[in-house]
């Protein structure tokens, strides 16, 4: 099944008012104005404009939130009996993210690996992915920090999205690709502006190859597994690698492929002081906190032992569990650095030192 | 280099205190600085308003003070101590809002947002002239002159309002008479009362008072004693003989206003300075320091390098 | 706990035990009937009363807070209320920033036999916060995005360092580099319109180099993970700054540290620089001349003027060429200090208290908590165990929400009062762009007011306001409860 | 954790206008609460009972008692506590009675409050731990400051007591103010004849150890370990050799001197023993009087000093010792009383202070017991005492009574008719202050059998007339009519402050001090020789106005507080103070610049500098708490968790 429409330019609000309409919530690009101003996802609302444009942070969001309640539980006590109410439902609504664009899309790929394809099955996650919709929209070039294509992706690539779309003169192209995607293109009533794509198509297709062609080429990184497991031990590489970092959790909190959290309980106070919640929220494995056991003893003291950590686990571990890499190739690691340190380097440097030794 | 400044008289400058007008006057031209009445200006209040009614007192004042700030003066100066302490006492009143409020009822525009500084024509002066100034400017040395400085009540207190140094023990004329060459002695009763509010109705009180006044002025072998308030010089002067019964003594204490005392030292003529309305006369002083003057090389103006 | 509605308000006392809890009894004793809105947290000193314990409270619910102690010179525990007085006195100060009415805090000395003293502040207080009436909750205001006016004027003209002495400070580099860890500085970054700092352990490194008007970060951020270890960096004015303050707080010793000073020009503000770039775009070329940048990036020619796209601390800048030094390649540049309201407090100084609950609550919508700020932060120098994310102390919850993202920032602007010397890392850091500097802005210009012009970082044998107390402070006054 | 709660009733106290049984059934609801009753008079033995029964019965960890003011009763239930088998620190108090019920008599207001001051203090007493006391020795050694009559007394009941003394005088001899006195009133014993015997007592006392010419320089420690700097300053005489025998200050050329004992009403030489009875009696050299030492020409003293005693290149000494508690008996000093312009204070040489006036009485003083005045020599015939100069003055800032003005007046308004028959004296006062034992009745004497003239007010303005005298310009206040008299000399009671230097001295002590000087007693009515630090006491004036009974009483009262304190081998901290996690700590050293009793060391723990909380110094203030950033430092019982739940359960929406 597949479905291919075509969007005019001003057919945009009316397509997602149908989509509100669907009982969905739509998480879309929202630029906040600001000296230096972002691009966040925000849920959309009729009259709320929107961008198409690259966000700042990914819409990981939509899958995994900063801090989801995992449990809340109230304590009810009278003078014979006390009960303690458990409410465990997770958070969850249907969602349409619109506008990611391939990077991000793939991002959902990497995590649905662990939180869905191991052994244990995170509910929450999966509550929330079952009902998310992905509207991509495809890049028309690359920039200075994006390499998606090095890792097999591309400013087309269909990895995580359920619907393509794609810029053409006049309007978008939408492109179902997967059943999902189809089916809700196929339900969108007249009102959505939606006109038959297939006319355009071909326009759309020149687009993407021309945002294919405009890639600076990709180095060859199929090495990066074993090179970077082989130089595992050679502390003075990452060292060198980490002079700068400065230890905050800038690049995997913007990254759309990472998803460690950490586990709070806070009871005390809460719900007038008769109960509490148990939150999961993002963690980092660049924070000194991350590793530190209760005994105080910590086995990651050092940012090199850190960075090595994240650099292995995007490209080694989970390669080495899942047979892709964690990493999308956004790039937003290396532009939102503080210090831009710069992930392609230290996989290329990795590759060449081993290649050295 | 002529300097202007805004100047209010108070109604005594017009009245039974010309010559400490006059001398004020002399004095300033002689420094050169013009001093400019503000326009239409009215009583201060001093009497009988503010001991009745403090904010009708108040809005006399403030009237003056808007009429200054009108005339674009940043600083105020008033030769009578009353009138400067009853323009201050306005001025810090209206940091009350409430009072403000109040006082802008009975004012035809509302007072401005802030006002001149009021200060005394002494501290005009010295503001403009230190001692050294004043010093290079004197052509009559007052060197003969032993003299005795006296306040009154009202200059310097109450200390917070009028700011006039210690107000105990202010100073500030010491230092300009000393620049004039004079020899000034420590006076003791510099700020204590003269009585001159009883002078109507207690003159007795009025009599001892000032008795003991010119008394220890007489007895400190002072020429004269120098004054800054109008009232004072009236009490001290015109009613000498009353003090002198009360006293059993015999005064002849000439009685001048500082700026008396500073005109004949800047070469003013004494005609010009209202010297012949003192009731004690003042004509021996006069003497003395043209003696002095002749008796020594005075410069000729223009002869200084 | 829900307050009594329509009747009462929430007002939270922090009272030492000694004095105002004393006082407070005494009032007891008397009978002295007071309203019933204040609820005492009994505290050993108000000296105890961190500042953010008030921030906590007022930012989650608390129409008033009340902070009562002995009187100055009556501590029991002799100089407690002392600290005390001049950390209250900076919050009152900065709470405004906030969009929190100053007027909904107080701090206070009522003695113990002060009975009557503490009934009428009590009842005064109660007043007054019934006359405010129930404090706006954070998390009700609607957001509000302004941004800042960045057109200003320079004290000095500011340049792109085109003729600075590099070859030299390379030179000097490489003839201290075999008595030092590494030295630290700038090079480029992944195109030519980004330096990264540069750790140069080997003379090869030391080629790398760059000097200009990229060089934003501050280098002095890394001194303190040297500790011990001698180490060269090279510094900026404002870096050098950081590096005082460290002295300051013997963070660093001196004798570990070589300091280079370059003369700095003026750095360029990469926020402005990148919404003219564009978020994801390419640098195809950058070229310098003495007053202007030129940068073609996806094809497109950029012009930058240094007056106009500097940091905005570069504007008020007087010391661009570091006083302390060791080695130095400049002379000091003759401008006064001029005391001007920097462009993001000067955003927040223009907006009413409302506005300013509004405009935080927008900005802090969007904060990941990805600490980058309180990490390039120099002064942090706790963040392994920062409170944002510890249990013991459990400052802050876990939940996103911009109340607490706020309070964290507040308390990261506390934990900076007297310390922070300006240098805009935190703010610059920030992916999201969220003008965080302004917090700390306005703490600094409290210090300033109030501590006769202290200024963080200029004299590295002067004590942290905070950290110290006059019997009688000139600026501190306290207030009469008429 | 298992908590109880007690909400007392106290009869009507708090049961009259606060639901205590509703406030009873709300805190069963709150967490961890299993018991929650509502005993009429808890304090009361049957309270106290149900306390212990409700502790075994519900296997309480913790519990909370509501009722009156912990600072009245937190002591009782903590020993309520133990006797059931907690740990005593396992109770939190809420106060409903001074701040609730007594303060309102709204039922409904009340009642939710009480019960909200109840969850704070669950939420609170739910971050307690058991706390422990820390045991540690005593040096029972005793340190006094001050060797004035107070001080002297402490020194010599301490050393009676068997405890080792070491008396610090910042002056050349012990003996204080009261050496410098002619005579006390109200029996007018002479000063010298009666203070004489206890100077000697301490000189001879082989417990004592006397530094005189000496300062306390540093003190660091804290009870029961003090360790203390004492400068030693150069008296450019070797004591060790010098005997007393005055035969250098006969030979001194250096006469003009001025004379610091007298008051510098005289001149005396740069070498000498301050006066007669000088205890040590030993001579000092005036550095910048002594020709040698000025202009390095005389050496008259080195050359006659029989046991080549004299050296002029002596320099301070810093000897230490250590002690166990210190008691401060530093005393007063004159307030700056040239601030009295109106009184021609400092100007006028016939204006002068008591204790000058005092000298001038003395028989040992510059004009040997004749009665002259300072400027010319001549006997005075009427001699004006003006009182409270300095003294219940608000406008500069001295609200304080003085305490022994009046009575002191008195006596030498009554010597002074002594000494000068043919004499009028006049005493300008606000109200005569004579509570002692037979004060009033010797002011009575001074008035009805000495003729002295009171006038009830006080003196405007003081000028010398012209011929030599003065007048005195005033009000009689009784009258209500203005007072001229011409005096001769004017005796001003000047009032006093804590002596030079009691600020600094204080901080060493780690003490409060008031705006005058003097030091804070623990509690005004009940601890008043204590301190707010442990070990450290006050004697004598240097707490405020006394007189000499009140000083010397109190000398013993401190001997009393310091041989109690050592009649224990061991003492026990307060374990509700400061600790420091030393994972967190990154050694920034903020706590120890802050703490005001230098409990914080920088120690070194496997080549990591941490912070370090002295447990014994500790005071358990929590400044520390407060200053650290990352919550490394934390007030065990006021830990920032512990606030936080008493905020969070307050301030949450």
């Amino acid at each position: 099944m597949n479905a291919i429409r075509f969007l005019p330019s001003d057919g945009l609000p009316a397509l997602l008012s149908c989509l509100v309409k669907t009982g969905r919530r739509i998480l879309a690009p929202v630029e906040k104005p600001a000296v230096k101003s972002s691009v966040v996802f925000e849920p959309w609302s009729e009259g709320k404009p929107l961008t198409l444009q690259k966000a700042t942070v990914p819409a990981k969001e939509a899958v995994l939130p900063q801090c989801e309640t995992l449990l809340s539980y109230r304590q009810t006590k009278n003078a014979d009996t006390a009960a303690l109410n458990l409410d465990d439902t997770p958070n969850a609504q249907p969602t349409v993210v619109f506008g990611a664009r391939p990077c991000d899309a793939c991002g959902y790929a990497v995590l649905d690996r662990p939180f869905l394809q191991g052994p244990f099955v995170d509910p929450y996650y999966r509550a929330r992915r079952e009902q998310l919709v992905v509207f991509t929209t495809t890049c028309g070039s690359g920039c200075a920090t994006c390499f998606c294509h090095w890792l097999g992706g591309g400013p087309s690539s269909p990895e995580g999205s359920d619907v393509l779309m794609t810029e053409i003169e006049g309007g978008l192209v939408l492109q179902s690709v997967t059943d999902k995607g189809a089916e809700l293109l196929n339900s969108m009533p007249p009102a959505a502006k939606l006109a038959d794509g297939a006319p355009v198509f071909r326009q759309a297709e020149e687009a993407r190859k021309k945002a294919w062609a405009s890639l600076l080429p990709a180095p060859d990184i199929k090495s990066a597994r074993q090179a970077i497991a082989g130089i595992f031990s050679d502390a003075n590489f990452w060292q060198e690698q980490t002079d700068r970092c400065l230890s905050c959790g800038a690049c995997t909190y913007f990254c759309p492929t990472c998803y460690c959290f950490n586990i709070t309980d806070e009871g005390d106070g809460y719900e007038g002081g008769q109960g509490g919640r148990r939150l999961r929220s993002w963690d980092n494995c660049m924070s000194s906190q991350f590793t530190r056991e209760a005994s105080g003893h910590n086995p990651r003291t050092d940012k090199a032992l850190r960075m090595r950590n994240r650099v292995s686990h995007k490209y080694s571990f989970y390669p080495e569990n899942w047979g892709a890499a964690s990493c999308s190739g956004c790039g937003r690691c290396v532009c939102n650095c503080p210090v831009y340190l710069d992930i392609r380097a230290i996989v290329l440097a990795a590759i060449k030192h081993a290649g050295d030794k | 280099m002529k300097t202007t400044v805004a100047y209010y008289p108070g109604c005594s400058a017009h009245g039974f205190s010309v010559d400490y007008e006059k001398s004020t006057q002399a004095v300033c031209g002689a420094l050169g600085i013009r001093l400019n009445d503000i326009p239409d200006w009215n009583c201060c209040g001093s009497t009988p308003a503010h001991a009745v009614d403090t904010e009708l007192s108040a809005a006399l004042c403030v009237r003056n003070l808007d009429n200054a700030v009108k005339a674009d003066a940043n600083e105020l100066l008033t030769p009578c101590p009353s009138c400067l302490s009853n323009l201050r006492h306005a001025a810090k009143r209206m940091e009350d809002p409430r009072f403000r409020a109040r006082v802008d009822e009975l004012l035809d525009n509302p007072a401005p947002a802030v006002f001149p500084e009021v200060i005394s024509v002494m501290q005009g002066i010295a503001r403009r002239f230190d001692a050294n100034a004043l010093a290079e400017r004197v052509k009559k040395p007052l060197k003969p002159l032993r003299l005795a400085t006296y306040y009154g009540c009202l200059m310097s207190r109450p200390a917070e309002i009028m700011d006039f140094g210690d107000p105990e023990n202010p100073t500030l004329m010491e230092s300009m008479l000393t620049a004039c060459g004079a020899e000034v002695v420590d006076f003791p009763l510099k700020t204590v009362c003269c009585g001159a509010s009883f002078g109507i109705p207690e003159r007795a009180v009025t009599a001892r008072l000032s008795g003991r006044i010119l008394a220890l002025a007489a007895d400190m072998r002072a020429d004269a004693l120098v004054v800054a308030c109008p009232l004072c010089q009236m009490n001290l002067d015109l009613r000498q003989k009353q003090a002198e019964h009360a006293a059993d003594a015999i005064f002849a204490m000439p009685v001048l206003y500082f700026t008396q005392a500073m005109g004949l030292a800047l070469g003013v003529p004494p005609g010009r300075l209202g010297i012949e309305k003192l009731r004690v006369n003042a004509n021996g002083l006069i003497d003395k320091i043209e003696a002095a003057a002749s008796g020594s090389t005075a410069p000729v103006e223009g002869s200084r390098p | 706990m829900p307050v009594l509605e329509g009747k009462e308000l929430r007002i939270v006392g922090f009272l030492c035990n000694w004095c105002s809890y004393g006082g407070a009894d005494a009032a007891g004793v008397g009978r002295a009937v007071q309203p019933t809105d204040l609820r005492i947290i009994r505290v050993p000193c108000s000296g105890r009363v961190d500042p953010i314990f008030i921030v906590k409270a007022l930012l989650n619910g608390a129409d008033g807070v009340l902070v009562s102690g002995c009187h100055p010179r009556d501590c029991h525990y002799s100089a407690g209320n002392f600290y005390a007085r001049r950390r209250l006195e900076v919050l009152k100060q900065f709470l405004p920033v906030l969009g929190i009415d100053e007027a909904r805090f107080e701090y206070t000395w009522v003695g113990a036999s002060e009975a009557q003293l503490w009934q009428h502040v009590v009842t005064t207080f109660t007043n007054r916060v019934h006359a405010l009436g129930k404090a706006p909750r954070f998390d009700a205001v609607e957001p509000l995005l302004k941004i800042a006016d960045m057109a200003l004027t320079a004290l000095r003209p500011l340049g792109t360092g085109k003729n600075a002495a590099l070859p030299k400070l390379k030179e000097a580099i490489k003839a201290k580099l075999p008595e030092l860890e590494c030295v630290i500085g700038w090079q480029q970054g992944y195109d030519e319109a980004r330096t990264v700092p540069l750790f140069a352990r080997t003379p090869q490194d030391v080629d790398k180099f760059v000097w200009g008007p990229f060089n934003v970060n501050n280098p002095a951020v890394y001194l303190p993970t040297f500790r011990g270890k001698k180490v060269g960096i090279v510094v900026k004015g404002c870096d050098a700054r950081s590096v005082v303050e460290l002295l300051q707080e013997n963070l660093i010793s001196r004798e570990d540290v070589i300091l280079f000073a370059m003369p700095c020009e003026g750095t360029l503000d990469m926020a402005r620089i990148g919404e003219k770039l564009g978020r994801y775009t390419t640098v195809d070329a950058v070229v310098c001349d003495e007053a202007s940048i030129t940068i073609t990036a996806d094809g497109k020619e950029h012009r930058f003027c240094m007056a106009d796209f500097a940091q905005g601390k570069c504007y008020g800048c007087a010391t661009p060429l570091a006083a302390l030094s060791d080695v130095s390649f400049g002379a000091p540049v003759d401008v006064k200090p001029v005391s001007a309201t920097p462009p993001e407090l000067a955003l927040l100084d223009s907006l009413s208290l409302p506005e300013r609950m509004s405009f935080w609550r927008g900005q802090m919508g969007k904060c990941l908590r990805c600490y980058a700020c309180r990490n390039a932060c120099p002064m942090c120098v706790c963040r392994d165990y920062c409170v944002s994310d510890s249990r013991d102390p459990h400052w802050m919850s876990q939940l996103a929400d911009e109340r607490e993202k706020l309070f964290f920032q507040t308390v990261h602007a506390f934990h900076l009062a007297g310390r922070c010397t300006g240098c805009g890392e935190c703010q610059r850091a920030c992916p999201v762009g969220i003008p965080i500097l302004a917090l700390r802005q306005q703490i600094g210009r409290v210090i300033e007011q109030l501590f006769e012009s202290y200024k963080a970082g200029t004299d590295p044998a002067a004590a942290p306001p905070l950290l110290t107390y006059m019997p009688q402070e000139k600026n501190i006054h306290e207030r009469g409860w008429k | 954790m298992r908590i109880g709660v007690f909400i007392c009733h106290c009869g009507s106290n708090i049961g009259g206008t606060v639901d205590c049984a509703k406030v009873a059934e709300k805190a069963a609801l709150f967490p961890d609460v299993v018991y929650a009753t509502d005993p009429m008079y808890t304090c009361a033995e049957p309270g106290q009972a149900t306390i212990e029964s409700a502790i075994a019965e519900y296997r309480l960890d913790g519990i909370v008692v509501a009722s009156c003011s912990p600072r009245m009763h937190e002591p009782t239930f903590r020993r309520t506590v133990e006797r059931a088998g907690l740990n005593r620190y396992m109770l939190e108090m809420a106060n409903i009675r001074e701040h609730v019920s007594w303060i309102g008599k709204d039922v409904e207001s009340n009642t939710n409050k009480a019960a909200e001051l109840v969850a704070i203090a669950v939420a609170k007493l739910r971050g307690n731990t058991p706390l422990h006391s820390k045991s540690f020795e005593v040096n029972k050694r005793v340190l006094v400051i001050g060797g004035g009559v107070a001080g002297i007394q402490a020194a010599l009941d301490c050393a009676d007591g068997d405890i080792p003394v070491v008396l610090v005088e910042r002056e050349a001899t012990i003996g204080g103010k009261m050496a410098k006195l002619d005579k006390t009133f109200p029996t007018v014993d002479c000063s010298a004849c009666i203070v004489g015997p206890k100077m000697v007592d301490v000189a001879q006392h082989p417990l004592i150890a006397l530094y005189a010419l000496s300062e306390v320089e540093e003190i660091s420690g804290y009870v029961g370990n003090f360790t203390v700097k004492i400068r030693k300053r150069a008296p450019y005489v070797d004591w060790d050799k010098c005997t007393g025998c005055g035969a250098c200050s006969v030979k001194c050329p250096s006469k003009k001197t001025p004379d610091a004992f007298n008051e510098f009403t005289g001149v005396t030489t740069a070498i000498k023993v301050a006066f007669p009875q000088a205890i040590p009696k030993k001579a000092v050299i005036t550095a910048a009087h002594c020709r040698q030492m000025s202009r390095g020409k005389c050496g008259v003293c080195a050359k006659v000093c029989p046991t080549g005693a004299v050296n002029y290149d002596m320099e301070d000494v810093i000897v230490t010792e250590e002690v166990g508690s210190i008691v401060a008996a530093t005393g007063y000093d004159l307030m700056d009383w040239t601030v009295y312009k109106e009184y021609g204070a400092g100007r006028y040489p016939d204006v002068i202070t008591s204790l000058q006036y005092e000298r001038l009485l003395s028989g040992s003083g510059p004009t040997c017991g004749h009665i002259r005045r300072p400027s010319d020599g001549r006997e005075p015939r009427i001699i004006v005492f003006i009182q409270c100069v300095g003294s219940r003055d608000r406008s500069i800032g001295r609200p304080q009574c003085s305490g022994f003005c009046c009575m002191y007046t008195a006596k030498q308004a009554v010597l002074t008719k002594d000494h000068l028959p043919e004499s009028q004296s006049y005493v300008f006062y606000m109200d005569i202050r004579a509570p002692g034992k037979m004060y009033d009745e010797f002011t009575r004497r001074a008035v009805e059998e000495y003729g002295v003239e009171y006038v009830r007010g006080r003196v405007s303005c003081v000028y010398p007339d012209g011929k030599g005298a003065y007048s005195v310009m005033g009000v009689d206040t009784l009258l209500g009519r203005p007072v001229e008299i011409t005096a001769d000399l004017i005796v001003l009671a000047v009032g006093i402050e804590g002596s030079r230097g009691a600020g600094e001295l204080a901080e060493k002590l780690r003490i409060s001090y008031d705006n005058c000087g003097f030091f804070m007693e623990s509690h005004v009515k009940l601890k008043p020789v204590e301190t707010n630090t442990i070990g450290v006491f006050l004697a004598g004036v240097c707490q405020g106005a006394r007189d000499i009974p009140a000083s010397v009483a109190q000398g013993s009262a401190t001997a009393a507080k310091v041989l109690g304190l050592f009649a224990r081998d061991r003492l026990e901290n307060d374990p509700q103070i400061a600790c420091v996690d030393m994972r967190r700590c990154v050694a920034c050293g903020k706590c120890v610049r802050c703490c005001p009793f230098g409990a914080i060391e920088e120690v070194s723990v496997r080549d990591e500098q941490k912070a370090h909380v002295i447990e014994t110094v500790c005071q358990g203030c929590g400044l520390c708490a407060a200053t650290c950033p990352q919550g490394a430092v934390q007030l065990a019982h006021s830990t920032d968790n512990q606030i936080l739940a008493e905020v969070n359960t307050l301030c949450r929406y």
